[in-house]
């Protein structure tokens, strides 16, 4: 294995705190190494005798930088805390709720520290299997030429300005953004999504209003997202509308000259930033 | 690729000699596991035929037959066969192969591995909390290299799901996910609410 | 290369049949035929003994021994030797490298003929970090067709950078490069965190 600090930097690009922490990736790896370097199993004994250790890793945090990435080793600080209090009291006797949510956190906490060793072992035997492949040597030789003339000729098929929208899309990044709905707790809606639901409703058949494109959707992300399939739908000529007053009905056809399933894997490229 | 059953690829029926050289010479040219079924077809002979042919030419380049045991050797690896140096010449072979070993995995990007490998598909969220850590980056690496793809993205929620790609099988030189090591027994004691801790 | 006599090769003499296997060994992995100066350095065998081990070898494959002649051949072309196709089974390797090649290529091919076409002169590593996929099969595919080709190799990574060819052109009808659609808006932001990837 290579120096797992250099490794760890190297690796995630982290700044600050996992370097802080020396090398442990997250915290069930800095609190198995810490009851392994006690030799003891994972008890309850046990994280109550590494609570000391693994609050002082924690005390080298101290900007606000790092703290959105201390925040997985303060909830499990604050559990171990919370235990390391309650070990105090008389055992066996749950007097309130309170303690009964302290030994659910307890046994989460078990299971969770359980479940990561079983991983971390895994990860132990595909390293050692990744490893010992990676010395094996495959027949892997280019095509003589006299096969390489035989392939069938490419059937090419995309004009350039399909290349063009498929250069597009392989740039634009690949995930729905996510930033600015977490905390919302609402369900991201994909806009490409509801674009081939908008679609689907327009293309063959007659004009459609957008109440009626809407009627169903319970969500505002989901009637937000197929005004801006609308939108980009427009923009893309592929539907045109009319509204014969202002706030009034708004009715759309499909008027698309061209339209293939990727012009829809293209659409709506501009909101993935 | 078209379904097949055993009986359905049998046309010309070869004598199981000519199967065996036929057989050699595709795997001169592969570039990838080929799975009996592709080696079926490209010879119009049925699977069994070339299942049975396979297992004889195993069995000729391990030295099990009259021939000597060959430098090289007959492999099932990622759903498919092909030709490898037998280990005992892979130090020999070394200098005459470009191989860019690329930079090992970090012990990170191993966990995260084995958590999408056994919890597949799974999305970066869910990973992120079986790790207590953000994986963002080590899937980023996980996908360059090839290791994990893009299983699905969840209509609801917008998260792609991750599963593991054909090259991991490759790269563990293993045939199939069936392969690995069966992970509940490290979990020792198995406490319930395991599953919905995800 | 050393130059290299007879005689100065020779260091630690092995039994021939050792030598044949892992002469057979180097020769299932080498693209490039082989000189007998350059496996006699890898082996520490006098090139006479190479030399012999390889008629041998001939021999064997060509079925003038106990076994069978094989699928394959050893041949000595350009200075070299190298394991190819036995003549006879062209017919069965056209037909398979036929149904591996369809006429069309896949989505993720295009995508990436794409990223090279926008950003070239660009390395596989680059191109892979773009996609957030590995790339290196079809990279293999797109050079195998014909519509990119080396640029050049950086001389400090040793990365191979890759161009698009002519033929694309000609697909795409037009004459130069400079005909391609603008799609700058797109291609600003020079993702952080990518570089990392290999």
């Amino acid at each position: 294995m290579t120096d797992p600090v250099a490794e760890a930097a190297a690796v995630e690009g982290a700044v600050g705190f996992r370097l802080t922490l020396s090398n442990f990736s997250g915290p069930f790896d800095l609190l198995l190494s810490l009851i392994a370097k006690h030799e003891l199993d994972i008890t309850e004994i046990a994280l109550s005798r590494v609570t000391d250790e693994f609050l002082s890793y924690l005390r080298g945090v101290d900007t606000e930088d790092e703290l959105d990435q201390a925040s997985e080793f303060l909830l499990v600080a604050a559990t171990l805390l919370d235990l390391k209090v309650a070990g105090l009291l008389p055992q066996g006797e749950l007097v309130d709720a309170e303690d009964v949510a302290l030994l659910e956190a307890r046994d989460l906490l078990f299971a969770r520290l359980l479940q990561y060793r079983a991983f971390k072992e895994a990860a132990a035997w595909f390293a050692h299997g990744i490893e010992a492949e990676s010395t094996r040597h495959v027949r892997a030789v280019r095509l003589e030429e006299k096969y390489r003339k035989q392939s069938p000729d490419l059937v090419w098929t995309l004009s350039l300005g399909d290349f063009a929208a498929l250069a597009a899309l392989a740039f634009a990044p690949r995930e729905i953004p996510t930033v600015g709905f977490d905390h919302l707790h609402a369900p991201l809606v994909s806009i490409r999504e509801q674009a081939a639901h908008v679609v689907a409703l327009l293309r063959g058949g007659g004009p459609v209003t957008f109440r009626q494109l809407i009627a169903g959707a319970d969500q505002r992300g989901v009637i937000v997202a197929r005004f801006l399939a609308v939108l980009e739908l427009y923009k893309y000529a592929a539907v045109t509308f009319e509204q014969l007053e202002p706030l009034g009905e708004l009715t759309l056809t499909w008027s698309a000259q061209h339209w293939t399933d990727d012009s829809l894997a293209s659409l709506g490229a501009d909101y993935d930033a | 690729m078209p379904e097949l059953t055993e009986e359905a690829v049998a046309e010309t029926p070869r004598a199981p000699v000519d199967l065996e050289r036929a057989l050699e010479a595709i795997l001169m040219v592969a570039d990838e596991p080929l799975p009996l079924v592709s080696l079926a077809t490209a010879l119009g002979s049925p699977i069994a035929a070339v299942r049975q042919s396979i297992e004889r030419l195993v069995a000729d380049y391990d030295g099990e037959g009259d021939g000597p045991m060959r430098g090289f050797e007959l492999r099932e690896v990622g759903g498919g066969w092909r030709i490898y140096v037998r280990p005992a010449f892979d130090d020999v072979v070394k200098e005459f192969v470009l191989t860019q070993n690329p930079t090992k995995l970090s012990q990170a990007a191993l966990e995260t591995l084995a958590v999408i490998a056994y919890k597949q598909p799974i999305s970066r969220g869910s990973v992120a909390a079986i790790r207590a850590v953000n994986v963002d980056s080590v899937v980023r690496t996980l996908l360059g290299r090839g290791l994990i793809q893009e299983a699905y993205t969840d209509s609801e929620t917008g998260a792609i799901h991750y599963e593991t790609a054909p090259l991991l099988l490759t790269s563990l030189g293993i045939n199939s996910l069936d392969e690995l090591p069966k992970i509940s027994p490290l979990l020792v004691d198995g406490r319930d609410g395991f599953d919905d801790l995800s």
